[in-house]
Order: C-alpha cells, then structure tokens, then sequence
C-alpha cells in the first residue's frame, strides 16, 4: 500500500512539469505558433527562479518563504515570457522559419540555465551547493490539515502549489480556449490567420500574446521541477528531456488541455514504473523504460485511425503569416 | 597486440609534426586535463580541485595547464589528448573509465608524452611505457561512512523508532560495475561492524549521473522500508529525495549538507590532489610514474565532508576517527574476509572449493582482500550476504 | 466600434512589402551585416560574463576551429557528419514529412555497424565487413524512417511524435544492447570495437583518415542535389509535398512515394551513423548521435533544402562548435555559453532573412512627400 | 452632394514588386446604391476593394468615407467604418461552426453564450429569409451555403457598406436571385453595396451603375440604365469582341464513355451518387447540370479514378473498338493504359496545379513519368508550355513563374492546356470558367468546341444554365446524386432544366440519346 502510495505520488511528481510544458505549448501551438523552444524556455524558467530564491536567501539574513516564493515565481514567468517573446519577433513579426528559430531557442536557452546554473553554483561554493531550502519548503508546503488524513490527505493533499496550479492552468487554459470569445480568435488565427484578419481579429497581438502566456505557463514546468521536485537544487542538464516529452503530449493530447492532464500522468507513471517493477534485471529494466514512448506511439496509432478534422493540428501551425501574401 | 603498420607510421610521422608546430612553448612544462564533465558535476569538480592543489604545489603558471571540459567517451576525447599533446603537454590526464581506449591510442601517437587515465585498467596489458592508470582507495572512506551510518542506525534502534531487524540501508548505484560494487561492500561492511544486524538494497540507475533518477531510485528504496540511504551516482538526486523523506544520507564527493541539511550525515570523498601532484612532478623530473596508483588515507587521498552535527549519531567522531586511524596503521582491512559471507561460505573455502572463484586467489591472502593492489582499478565484485541488488 | 477619430488619428511608421528581386550582393551583404551585429551584440555578453576581451575570445573560436591541421581536420569531419544528416532530411523536409526522428535514425544505423563490427568484425575480410556494415546502418536507418511513413500513409497518424519517440525508442535499444557489448561487465562502455584487427574501420583514403568520409558525405550531397532537382522521384516528392491532392490527382501512387522517400530519409541517417561509428569514433553509446539530428534541421532548414548551401552552414555551426571547445579551455569560459553565443548568431542570422525578403519603408516620410 | 457619397477613392496606387495592380484609381460610391466593378481578371478590382477593407495598404492615394478622410490600416478599421466585404476566396474556419463564424473578432460579453448567440444569428437569418443552420460545421456545407455565412457574417456586423468580391461565381442562377433579393433589400435600407463580378448579365440586373477598370487603371462609370453588354465589354476590353459561342453540329453518336449504375459514398457513409447511367459520344460536348454539391464532382472523379465506387461500373470504349472497364483501375493506372483521358477539376491550385511550381513543371505533372528514364525530362515540357503561352495568350512574365502568381482565367488557361495538349480522347472539365472574365471564358468555350471537332468526348460540368444550354449538345441533369434527365441541350427550356434540377424522383424524365 505505502510502495504505491508513495508510485502514485511520485508519478504525478514527474507529471506535472510535462503537464505545465504541455499547456503552455498548448496555447502556443493554438495561435499558429510551433514552438520548439519550449524545451529550451523551460530551462531558462528553472533556472530564473532558482536565482531570484538564491541571490534573495543570500541577500537577507533571515529569509521568508514566501517572499522568496513571489519573486522566484516572477523571475520564472518573466524569464521564460521573454523566451516566447524572443520566438515571437523572429518568427511573427520577422517572418523567420519556426522550426529554426524554435529548435536554436532550444540550444540557446539549454546553455542559458546550464551557464547561469554553473554560475550560481560558483558562488554557492561549488558543485551541489546551491540551496534555496527556504523557499524551497514554502514551494513544498502542504496543504495543513487536509494532508494529514492518511492516504486521502498523502495521494490528494500533500504536494505543493504549483502541483495544483498545473492543473487549474490547464482547466483554465481548456475553458478559456473553448468558452470564451477570445479563445475563440484564438483558434481561429492558429486555423487561418487570413480569415481571422479579415475578421478584425489583431492576428499580431493574439499570437504574441498567446506565445508568450504559452512560454511563461511551461517556463513553470522547469519552476516545478526546480523547487518542488528537487527542493531548490540544480544540476545542469538535470531536466533532462522533458520539454520535448512536453511537445509530444501536445499531440498525443490533441490539442485539448484536459486531455494533457491525464496525459501527463500516464507519461509519469510509465516513466517511473521500470522502478516499482520487480524482478527486472538491468538489461530488461532498459526495455521498461521504453514503454512511454512505445506507447505514446500505439495510442498515436489508434487515434489517429479516427480522422476527425477536430483532431487535426491547427491548420497554419508553423507558417508565418503576412497580409499582403498570397 | 596492435596492428604494427598502422601505429609505426603514426608514431614516425607524429613528433616531426609537434616539434615544427609548437617551438616556442616547447620548453615550458604543461599539463593538459581531459574531463567528461564540468566544474558543475561532482566527480569532474573533484578532480578539478586536485589539479587546483597541484599547480599550487608544484607552482604552475596558468598557462602551463591546458583543461578540456567536456570530452565524450569516443574519437572526441583522442582529438583533445592529440590537441593537448601537440599544444606541448608533456603529461596528460583523463577522467572518466570510456576515455582509456583514445588515451592508450594517443599514447602510442606520442611516446614522449605521459599519459595516465583514471579508474581505467588497460596500463599494464597495453606494454606502454608512457600510459599510466590510477585510482583512488575509496572504499577505505566508504567503509568508514558505513561506520557514521550503523551508528546512526544504532540510534534509531535505542530510540524503538526501528527493531534491529528493521535495519535496513538503501543503495543508489549507478551500474552494476566492479567499482560500484567494491564501494558499496566496503560502506555495507563499514555500517555492519558497528551495527551487526544490518542489510542493505541496492538499486542501479543505469547512469552515472541522472538526477531524476538517483532521486526516484531513492524515494523507492526509502517506501521499500530503507532507514539509511547512500549512493554511488555523481548527483544530489538521492539527498534531495531523503531531505523530503527526512531519512539520513550518506553522499558520495561532495558536501550534501547544504542541499539537505536535515538528513545528510556526510559524503564519501576523493582527494586527487596528491596524484596529480604525484604525476606531474615525476613528469616534469623525468622520472617514472607508477603504472597503477592507487592510495587511499594514508596519502590523504581519499576522507570525508564534514560530519553534520545536526544529524549524526552520538559517538561518531570518536568512531571515525578510531576507524581511520586503524586503516592507516594497518590493523583495520576494509575487507576482511572474516567480516563477510558469500551464499553462506568464507571466500577462502570458495577459492578452494568453486572454480567460479578461483579469479579471487590471486587478490585473496593473509585474511584479507587486496584490493586495488594489483592494479588500480577496483576489483572487488563479489556479492556477500546481507546485500541484495534489486535489479 | 471605434469613433472615427481613432480611425482618422492612426497612421503606421513603417510598411512592410515584399521586395521583387534582390541581387545577390545585396542579399550576403545583408547576412554580413547580421553576422557582424551579433558578433558585436556577443561581444558585450563576453565581456559581462568574463571580462575578456572579445576579440581574443573570437581569435580562440578561430584558432580551435581551424588553427592546426588536425583540428581543421576535426571541424572538416564533424562538418561531413553534420552534412549528412542534413542531406539525409532533405527529401522529407521538401516532402512535408516532419522527421524529427534523424536523432534516432542515426543511433539506429551506428547500433547496427557496431553489431556488425563487433560479431563479424574480426572474423571477415575488412572489405566485407565494411560492405555489411553500410548495408546494416543503412537499413536500421530506413527501418526507423519506414515505420513513421508507413502509419502516416495509411492512417495520417502524426510523424512529429512518431519519429520524436522512435529517438528515445532508439536510445533504450542501445542502452539494452550496451548492456551485452560493454566491457569489461557492468562499465556501460563499450570501448574501441576491434582496436587491434580494425575490423569494420574505415581505412584511410589518400593517405587522409576521414578520406572515406568525404567522398561518401560529398556524394550523397551531390547526389541528394542531383536526385531532388533532376529525378522523377525528386519531382513526385516535391508534388506531394506541395499537394497531395494533385499527386494523387495525376496517379502518384502518394503511399509508395511517402514511404520510398522516408527509406531514403531515413537510410541516408543511418548511414551518417556507419560514417560515425565505423569512420570516427569506433565505439557505440547513447551520444553518438549526439544531438546532430536536431542541429540538422536547423541546418537544413536555413539552407532552404539546398545540398550546396547545406555545407556552408553545416560548416559554420561546427566550427562555432569546435571554437567554444577552444575557448572553453582557453578563457575558462563554460562551453554552455557558447551554446549562448551561437544561439544570438543563429538568432541575428534567421532574423535577416527578412530583410532579404522584404522591404521596410517610413510612411510618413513618404505621405509628405506625395501630399501636395 | 458630397454628403450622398459612401466612399470616394482618390489617385489610390498600389504596387507589388513590379506589378502595378492599381495606378492612381478613382472611384466613388453613393448611398444607397449598388455599384459593379467590372475589368479583366488581374485588372486590380480585388486589389482596390481589400484596400477598402483593411487587407492592403495604399502606397498612395486618399480615401474619404462619408466625407472623412481616413487611413484604413487593417479589416478592425474597415469594420469601424462600417465597411464589410466578402472576399473572392471564402474566409471562414473549417472547424467552426456557422455562428462561431460569424460571431468571430466581434466584442460581446466574454464568455460565450452560444445558445443566445444562435438565437440571435436564427433572427437575422429569418429577417432576410436565409436558409442556415448557425450550428453547423463549415466543413460540412455546400459552397452556397458557405455563401450564405458569409454574407451573414457581415449583416450582423452591421455594415453600412458592403463589398462583394465575385460572389456569385459559385452560386447556381437560383441562388443568384436570392442573393440580389437580399442585397435589394439592403439598398432599400439605405446601405451602400459593391458587386464584383464577371457575368455581364449579373451587372445588368443588379446594379445601378458601373465603374469599370482594365489594366490596373480607372477606364470609368456608366449608368447601367445607360449601359449594355457590348458596351460594357468594350469598356472592359478595350475593343469589341464577338460574344456569341459557334455551336457546330455533333458526330453521329459512338459511345465513349459508358456509365453503368454507378453508386459512390462519402467519407461519412452518405450516398453521393445513386445508381447513375449514362453514355458521352464522341464529338460532342455533354453537358451536365445540377445545384452544387449533387454529385457532379464524383461522377468527374469516379470516371477519372479518384473515388471510390460501391457498385456499377463505367467502360471506355477506344476509337480502336476495345473495351476497357476502367472503374477497376487507379488513376495511375488509366494513365499508363493511354487511355488518354484529360481531367480539368475544379479544384485549379489544389487538385490540377502546383501553386509553388513553375509552369513547365505543372506541365510536366501529366507526362513526367513517361519513358523508363530515372531522370524527368524537362526539355518537352519547357516548349510545351511556351507552347500553351502562346497560344492562349496567358499571360505571365516567364514559364519559370510559379503559377501561383497568375491571376485565374490564366491559371485556368495553363490547366486546360496542358490537359487539351495530349489530344484526349475524353476530356472531363468541371466549371471551366469559374471565376473568368468574359474574354477569357469565350476563348475557353471555343477551345472546347475544337476539341469536340477533334472527336474528343467533352464531358463539362458547369453552372450557368445559359452557358451549357449554348454549348452543349445533350445535358445530364443531375439531383441529389440521382440522374433525373438526359436532355438535348438545343430544344429544351431553361425552366424545364430548373425542373429537374430540384426534382427528387427519376420519373417523368426526358432521355435524349
Ligand atoms: N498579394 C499580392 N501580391 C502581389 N501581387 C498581387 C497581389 N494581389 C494582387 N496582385 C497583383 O495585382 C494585380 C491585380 O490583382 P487583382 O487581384 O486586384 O485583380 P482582379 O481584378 O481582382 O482579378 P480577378 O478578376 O482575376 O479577380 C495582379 O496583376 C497581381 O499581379
Ligand atoms: N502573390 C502574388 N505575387 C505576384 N502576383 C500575384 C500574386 N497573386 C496574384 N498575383 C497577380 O494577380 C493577378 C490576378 O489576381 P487574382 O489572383 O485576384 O486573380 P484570381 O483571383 O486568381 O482570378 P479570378 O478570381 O478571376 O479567377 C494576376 O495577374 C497575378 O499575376
Ligand atoms: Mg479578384
Ligand atoms: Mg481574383
């Protein structure tokens, strides 16, 4: 019981930077954009947050959670806001490739976290050094009284409130993109950014906005994976491959937030579930570790026999529009 | 072994091409450093301080060591020995166990040029005179971990938070390799001489560094009823995941007490300072170098971070200190044979008896386990009682 | 509605139009300006980051890209490992098939020549293994690229995931096989395959290490060139690519031709692994690939598909690559800000390619001028 | 006076690249009135009606809008200014459904109330008395229907001034009518309407007056009370043209093509075609007829081998005498037995052509994969298409252009050379002048005609009754996917036509053969 107590609990851990990544990127690919920079954003958001909590414990004697908490949640959303806004003016605005632009993102904000995580490490005296506990734990903290019931309070209230905002943002993002009128413009200029012109709709701004509210939502992912996950350490290359894990549940969800939440899991459970098996020997344990993507791709296969023009990717995904073209 | 035409015209066509190429800083003693990795992960930061203490020591100018961060285990890590050596290194280090085959292929390019891999083996067979391995005696600091571990253990079984049958360790591994194998047997041993009842898991992460990993890897042993972590994976993953989990932990190179300052009790650490230091004066004297090094305490090569006061059992110092005052004298062996079991008999009968273990004479004697005597590499691979390997 | 004042009030600054034509001279002298623009905005990072002067930082890219034979030689190698994943991309790029999946196709066809160099290696004549060897990578490329093709011409099941996945897919089966090869038991190395016998090596050519190499990467890019602008198989994957509508209006069997061309792709990638594994690093592991199959399509991309245009580029990415090498050693300057660094000059580079294409113009300047 | 007036346009230029679509152009439109625009295709009406709407911007040159001057920057601004246009090409989301469209880029209460916003679109439908259901994909509507969104779309914003760009292009004349009923009915509201269209006819019933462009330039207005056909195309063309489309007499009948109780579906399972029969001869043009959507398409594509037949088959029979069932076979197929069967769909850019590829490589798409060369020829089909430049007088700047770039009685004219150019056999258009103005529409007729005295089968689907009436020489009538008459295209009425176009049941049928 307290061994899948403790599976279902770290599944959802390693769920919800993807969820985070896969919302962002939902909104994002909504307005037209493919942005394959969100692997990269979401380091340079890890990363923003973790030296706003750093240079702010060193800074004051006796730091306070939670204001260490607003600003290394400001820093991330400002950090990895300014990553889509980068993606937005070569690719919206300068008319670039977004495969190119969106794949350098990636290199580029890749180095960006490993270089500032190496720095900070520096000054925190070495490797391994860097610790935010104190902010840290105001990330961590559970919800009181509710986390104390056992097993409803451990699987349902004992994680931190980015676990919580993960999935209100992506029910939000989920309403906001079917049930209001906004959401609406927005589908539209990711299906055709010529019509939704002509239909007054500012194809500019709603693409810049939505990039960039994307890039900040992932940028969260590496915030999650920073904080709570690790407890405010860093490690360079530690996130690993998770924004692109991220880009693919955007798919596999079709486009649909709600259907990342339970995405994300399933992605999470298999991830970790070579650790909870027993029995495997190390060679074996490698073909377990496949199965989050063997099947992703069985699940891809299946949906993808039912054509349902709903299920499609946007219509202008990664093309660039300009008015005047034909 | 080697196919002679090839490395024969590589040898002759080699010097002529270093010795046109590089006549100004001919003359100035260099050093050039091979790393898998950066400052930023703990094995290679380790090593980057023993070549810190050795350039003090031997006052090198800046420009006299060459480091290459970085170099993967493949024709990458040739192209840095070759680039060092033709920079004018006239002695080159590389750390990580895949970087040996490039090295000893370097080597042959440059016979004049020292080159020496850590954690490798290969020195003795390859017949070079210029190709050197070296490792450190870290199980002797492991073992001693062990002892800050059991003692804690101790503690919680005086307690009654566990029974003694509850004591049980966990391992985060990284392979299942002899060197992984040789460090955790020795911190088993080490935790089993104070506390008597002790078992341990070990889980491999199949990577030498993954942080995500180590943690997850961690968080299992811990919900699979583990009272002590400890690790053998160059990240903080698995302190990280016992600070949350508030059980203690023993790293392994660097100082975990920052990242969890409520559960980490020490690391197991590598001091490469007095190799480095070693190597490089023989190098600039002349002089040989050692095939195999390997040294533990006595030359201060290996130690521990410092013990967290606010975690460790009481008793502890004087425990470690008791400890590694016997492994330098010698009256304490890391691997006494009387100490452990493998499937229920002495190794001295399984020599005698299994032909499977006949390997181990040769290391076996005087009732202990000589390891990295023969070579510097561990060689340690058995699997005694009271540990089993989860995977 | 807005009043009509606002309406009246507003007046753009710029204009944006397409440009008809633009010479040559005026389209590199555009990328020149951006290259220097960033190497002038990089300069300012340097120097906040390091405090070193600039210009040495840029003399080390140089120097560790180009400054002895050998490491010309190393820039050259990594420059034909890179082409060739590109090359390979090509037609599926041009095809409209998203193949994210060179990362995988690429490990596929190094996990192959590994296999064969380690199980026939010592055992059969050089010349024979080495053919088994580009036939194996060639086919566990193809493999990997075939698989995606086939679900996307019979199901339109998406290609991005699909090959996106087969890269980590790939990755655990090279993990899986490491487990058996390496050496000694437990190290997850593999070492030199056949160091003493060279079974399986690419031998020399002209006296150069990398001489294979170059003449198969430079065929394949000639070749790639050549196939896509001359043959009917490069005009039906440009028709599909355009409209698949109109190749199956006019009787391109679009399923064959989808599929064809991802065995091309993706064989072509396996290959690039032969030309790693069995040309360069002799060994196997999970880097071998090393994330060249995602810089390929940058590559790729920015040389619009063009083969020719691709060794340019691919050129220059490496030798940024190989100058932060350098510099990182040299001015102890984390090679992770070198990533930095080509990612501003990518950045200023893919920017200018709209100043290429279209033209800004002041409005007002121009309303003046006209108003009478 | 001045207070009369909706818009007025003055000296507007506007330049892409070397093209000059509109040289210093004037135009004026009054409340309440209807005005046609009229000029060649590429003669820049487009142009200068989306620089009204926001989707250009002048290079130079005023615009006034009820006696303001403004400066349009984008289609916000136009609908500011109460201007809505309905562009030549729909601009309506797939995905959406009716009243997503219509409601898309307008403020309102943020969420969305779809209920009463369908509630609210019913009412304007029922106002107007549209037939639409405000709920329905668009990816499920016929063209007209789609029309009908549109023209919704800008009722509910309430524009005072409405521009449509060729909208009747793919209307059947019924729906024609309706839709001048509607723009009527806006006139009496005091609304001011643009029309842009290329059927004379059209202008001649539903304007007030005419402003006609060629070449980019301002050529004038007419009073259509003082305008007719002939002078209106002198206008537009410069000089007089002959109008009249010379019908010849059809070959003794020998079957071509025989269809034989074809049953087609859809993607979603619905019968498109039911149980359809017929025979094309050779040396004649067949018509056939129906309102959009009743299976014409299918039955173009089903003889060519691009859909899927349930049941029936459909024979060629070569001049040779042999008989082949080709419903069995793949297009690829057809191809390579040289049945030499030409196919012009409607679809040009999406289904005939290439947009992004040059002109000889679109001539190349039928007969690239001759010979058992690896490499494509190009040569052949370079004077092929230099050929064809000739000929129908298309005009581009090179065959090196991407056809893309061609305006579309051009791209028309590139398609059906190339399909012409391998002397078919049979030769399948649907709506060959869709979209093209006259000059370039007769010379289509008559390139049809040649091919029907070559012997060629011409099978042409088509919209406008008249057209086929004076081209043709039998008429298939075709009604929700069943055939409900085969009639002879020289005796019968238009109204007899319009019978069986709408009716349901094969019985009472006319058979011509
Ligand atoms: N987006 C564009 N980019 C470049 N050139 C354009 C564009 N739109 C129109 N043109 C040019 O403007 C000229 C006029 O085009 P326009 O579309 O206004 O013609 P039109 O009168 O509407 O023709 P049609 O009757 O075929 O619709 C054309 O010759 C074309 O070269
Ligand atoms: N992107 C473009 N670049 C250059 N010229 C263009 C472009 N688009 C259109 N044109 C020009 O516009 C003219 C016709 O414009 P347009 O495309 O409106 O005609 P069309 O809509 O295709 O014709 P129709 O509607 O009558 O079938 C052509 O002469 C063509 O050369
Ligand atoms: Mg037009
Ligand atoms: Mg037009």
């Amino acid at each position: 019981m307290t061994i899948l107590l403790t599976f279902i609990q770290k599944a959802i851990g390693q769920s919800i930077s993807i969820l985070f990544g896969a919302t962002g990127e939902i909104i994002t690919e909504k307005s037209g954009n493919l942005n394959l920079g969100i692997p990269g954003i979401m380091y340079m958001g890890g990363i923003a947050g973790l030296m706003a909590a750093f240079f702010y414990e060193r800074a004051v004697e006796t730091p306070i959670g939670f204001i260490g908490l607003l600003l290394s949640f400001a820093a991330t959303l400002i950090v990895s806001a300014l990553g889509g806004l980068l993606f937005c003016f070569l690719t919206v605005t300068l008319h670039a490739n977004q495969n190119v632009v969106g794949l350098s993102l990636t290199t580029f904000g890749i180095g960006f976290g490993n270089f500032f995580g190496g720095s900070i490490s520096k000054l925190a005296g070495g490797v391994g050094q860097i610790s935010v506990a104190t902010t840290a734990s105001a990330y961590r903290a559970n919800i009181p009284v509710l986390s104390k019931i056992p097993v409803i309070g451990e699987l349902f209230f004992s994680y931190g409130f980015l676990t919580y905002l993960s999935i209100i943002v992506a029910l939000i993002i989920g309403r906001f993109l079917m049930h209001t009128r906004k959401g609406l413009n927005l589908r539209s200029v990711g299906e055709d950014p010529a019509t939704a012109d002509a239909a007054g709709i500012n194809v500019t701004r709603y693409k810049y906005i939505a990039t960039t509210v994307g890039a900040a939502i992932a940028g969260l992912g590496g915030l999650y994976f920073v904080m709570e996950y690790l407890g405010g350490t860093w490690t360079n290359n530690g996130f690993g491959d998770r924004g692109w894990l991220a880009i693919a549940l955007v798919i596999l969800a079709l486009w649909k937030p709600l259907n990342a939440i339970w995405g994300s899991l399933l992605f999470g459970s298999l991830f970790i579930l070579y650790i909870y098996t027993p029995g495997l020997t190390r060679a074996t344990q490698e073909l377990f570790k496949m199965l989050p993507y063997v099947i992703t791709i069985v699940v891809l296969v299946i949906t993808s026999k039912r054509e349902k023009l709903e299920n499609q990717p946007p219509s202008s995904l990664g093309e660039s529009y300009y008015r005047e073209d034909r | 072994a080697e196919t002679p035409a090839a490395t024969g015209e590589d040898t002759s066509s080699a010097p002529a091409e270093t010795s046109t190429e590089t006549p100004a800083t001919e003359d100035l003693f260099k050093v050039g450093v091979i790393y898998i990795g950066d400052e930023n992960e703990g094995y290679t930061a380790a090593h980057m301080d023993g070549i810190k203490e050795m350039k003090a020591a031997l006052g090198l100018a800046d420009d006299q060591v060459i480091e290459k961060s970085h170099i993967g285990e493949d024709e990458t890590c040739f192209d840095a020995a070759v680039d060092l050596a033709e920079q004018g290194c006239d002695i080159i280090f590389a750390n990580s166990f895949g970087h040996e085959d490039y090295m000893i292929q370097a080597a042959k390019e440059f016979p004049d040029v020292q080159f020496a891999h850590a954690t490798g083996f290969q020195a003795a067979m390859s017949g070079l005179p210029n190709m050197h391995n070296y490792f450190t005696a870290v199980y002797e600091s492991r073992y001693v971990s062990g002892i800050v571990a059991g003692l804690k253990i101790n503690e919680m079984i005086t307690n009654g938070d566990i029974t003694a049958d509850e004591a049980k360790m966990g391992y985060v591994g990284a392979y299942p390799y002899a060197e992984v194998v040789s460090g955790y047997t020795s911190f088993f041993l080490g935790a089993k001489s104070v506390c008597p009842t002790v078992t341990m898991e070990v889980q491999y992460t199949n990577s030498w560094a993954d942080m995500s990993a180590e943690n997850e890897v961690a968080t299992q042993l811990i919900s699979n009823g583990a009272v002590v972590i400890s690790q053998h994976a160059d990240t903080t993953g698995a302190p990280t995941a016992c600070e949350e989990a508030g059980v203690p932990v023993v790293g392994y190179n660097v100082d975990m007490i920052s990242v969890a300052p409520n559960a980490a009790l020490t690391s197991a650490t590598i001091n490469w300072g007095p190799y480095y230091t070693y190597a490089a004066t023989n190098a600039m004297e002349g002089t040989e170098i050692a095939t195999d090094w390997c040294q533990g305490y006595v030359d201060g090569a290996v130690g521990l971070s410092p013990l967290n006061d606010a975690v460790i059992a009481e008793g502890t110092v004087d425990a470690v200190d008791a400890a590694v005052a016997g492994i330098k004298d010698g009256s304490l062996k890391v691997f006494d044979t009387t100490t452990f079991t493998v499937n229920g008999s002495s190794i001295e009968d399984l020599i005698a008896d299994n032909a499977d273990f006949a390997k181990y004479a040769d290391y076996v004697s005087d009732g202990y386990f000589h390891e990295s005597e023969l070579i510097s590499a561990p060689a340690f691979d058995l699997r005694i009682d009271g540990i089993s390997e989860l995977n | 509605m807005l009043n009509d004042h606002e309406v009246l009030a507003k007046e753009p600054f710029f204009r944006i139009t397409k440009r008809a034509h633009i010479s040559n001279f005026k389209s590199w002298g555009i990328r020149l300006i951006a290259v220097v623009l960033s190497l002038i905005v990089c300069a300012f990072v340097i120097m906040a980051i390091t405090g070193e002067n600039p210009f040495n930082v840029y003399l080390g890219i140089i120097d560790g890209a180009i400054g002895k034979k050998r490491r010309l030689w190393v820039t050259i190698r990594e420059t034909l490992t890179l082409l060739i994943i590109a090359v390979g991309l090509t037609p599926a790029f041009k095809m409209r098939f998203w193949n994210i999946g060179a990362e995988g196709q690429v490990l596929m066809g190094g996990l192959a020549t590994a296999a064969v160099m380690i199980y026939l290696g010592p055992t059969l004549p050089n010349g024979i293994v080495l053919l088994l060897v580009f036939m194996a990578s060639i086919l566990a490329g193809l493999l990997w690229g075939i698989m995606p093709a086939y679900f996307k011409s019979k199901y339109n099941t998406n290609e991005t995931l699909f090959t996106l996945m087969l890269n980590y897919v790939a990755m655990q089966i090279v993990t899986f096989c490491i487990v058996f090869w390496e050496k000694p038991s437990g190290s997850n190395t593999v070492g030199i395959i056949n160091g003493a016998n060279e079974g399986g090596w690419l031998p020399k050519l002209f006296g150069l290490d990398y001489g294979w190499s170059l003449v198969i990467v430079l065929l394949m890019t000639v070749g790639m060139y050549v196939y896509m602008k001359f043959s009917k198989h490069g005009y039906e994957i440009a028709v599909v690519g355009e409209s698949q509508n109109t190749a199956r209006y006019v009787g391109i069997d679009v399923k064959k031709v989808i599929m064809r061309t991802m065995m091309i792709s993706g064989g072509i990638c396996g290959l690039a692994g032969a030309i790693i594994v069995s040309g360069a690093s002799h060994t196997i592991s999970t880097s071998t690939a090393g994330g060249r199959g995602f810089t390929a399509i940058i590559v790729a991309w920015m040389s619009k598909f063009n083969p020719f245009v691709m060794i340019l580029v691919s050129a220059f990415l490496v030798f940024m690559q190989q100058g932060a090498i350098q510099i990182a050693s040299q001015f102890g300057l984390n090679e992770n800000a070198s990533d930095i660094i080509t990612g501003i000059i990518l950045f200023f580079l893919i920017g200018s390619e709209f100043f290429i294409t279209y033209k800004v113009e002041r409005t007002r300047a121009k309303k003046e001028a006209t108003a009478k | 006076m001045d207070s009369e007036v909706a818009i007025r346009l003055q000296n507007v230029t506007k330049r892409f690249g070397d093209i000059i679509a509109n040289d210093n152009v004037n135009l004026l439109v009054k409340k309440g009135e209807i005005l046609s625009i009229l000029g060649e295709n590429g003669s820049g009406k487009t142009t200068l009606m989306n620089m009204l709407s926001g989707i250009y911007f002048p290079d130079h040159g005023d615009i006034t809008v009820h006696g303001k001057k403004v400066t349009i920057r984008s289609p916000k601004d136009a609908f500011a200014l109460g201007i809505g246009m309905i562009h030549q090409h729909f601009k309506l989301i797939d995905v959406l459904t009716a009243a997503e469209n219509i409601i898309l880029g307008l403020p309102g209460h943020e969420r969305l109330d779809m209920k009463s916003i369908v509630a609210e679109v019913n009412e304007l439908v029922a106002k107007y008395g549209f037939d639409l259901d405000p709920e329905q994909k668009i990816y499920d509507m016929s063209v007209s229907q789609k029309q009908t969104v549109e023209i919704v779309k800008v009722l509910y914003r309430g524009a005072e001034i409405l521009i449509l760009d060729e909208p009747t292009a793919v209307l059947t004349p019924q729906e024609t009518s309706k839709l001048f009923d509607v723009l009527r009915n806006m006139r009496k509201a005091g609304k001011s309407i643009i029309i842009i269209t290329h059927k004379l006819n059209e202008v001649m019933a539903i304007s007030d007056r005419v402003t006609v462009l060629r070449k980019g330039q301002y050529i004038g207005s007419i009073e259509t009370r003082d305008a007719s056909v002939e002078v209106l195309t002198e206008m537009m063309v410069g000089q007089k043209i002959d109008l009249e489309i010379d019908r010849t007499e059809p070959m003794p009948f020998v079957g071509r093509i025989e269809v034989k109780n074809i049953t087609c579906r859809n993607r979603d399972g619905v019968a498109i075609l039911k149980d359809v029969s017929f025979t094309s001869s050779a040396g004649e043009i067949l018509g056939i007829a129906g309102i959009a959507g009743s299976g014409q398409k299918e039955l173009l594509e089903a003889v060519a081998g691009l859909q899927e037949i349930e049941s029936g088959e459909i024979l060629y029979h070569s001049p040779e005498g042999e008989t082949v069932t080709i419903s069995d076979m793949k297009a690829a197929e057809i191809r390579d037995l040289k049945i030499s069967l030409a196919f012009v769909p409607e679809d040009r850019l999406g289904m005939g052509l290439v947009g992004s590829m040059d002109l000889t490589d679109n001539i190349m798409l039928r007969s690239y994969n001759e010979g058992k060369h690896f490499f494509a020829n190009r040569k052949n089909p370079r004077k092929l298409a230099t050929r064809i430049v000739e000929k129908l007088s298309v005009v581009t700047p090179s065959v090196d252009t991407p056809v893309r770039k061609l305006s579309g009685g051009n791209v028309q004219k590139i398609l059906l050379g190339r399909e012409i150019a391998s002397s078919p056999n049979v030769l399948m258009v649907a709506y060959p002048v869709r979209g093209l103005d006259i000059n370039s529409s007769y010379m289509i007729y008559n390139l049809l005609g040649d091919q029907k005295q070559k012997g060629a089968s011409v099978i042409c689907v088509g919209e406008d009754l008249d057209v086929l009436m004076a081209l043709c020489d039998r008429i298939v009538v075709l009604s929700g996917g069943e055939l409900t008459g085969i009639v002879d295209a020289r005796t019968i009425s238009k109204e007899d036509i319009g019978l069986l176009m709408t009716s349901s049941k094969k019985g009472g049928a006319q058979h011509a053969e």
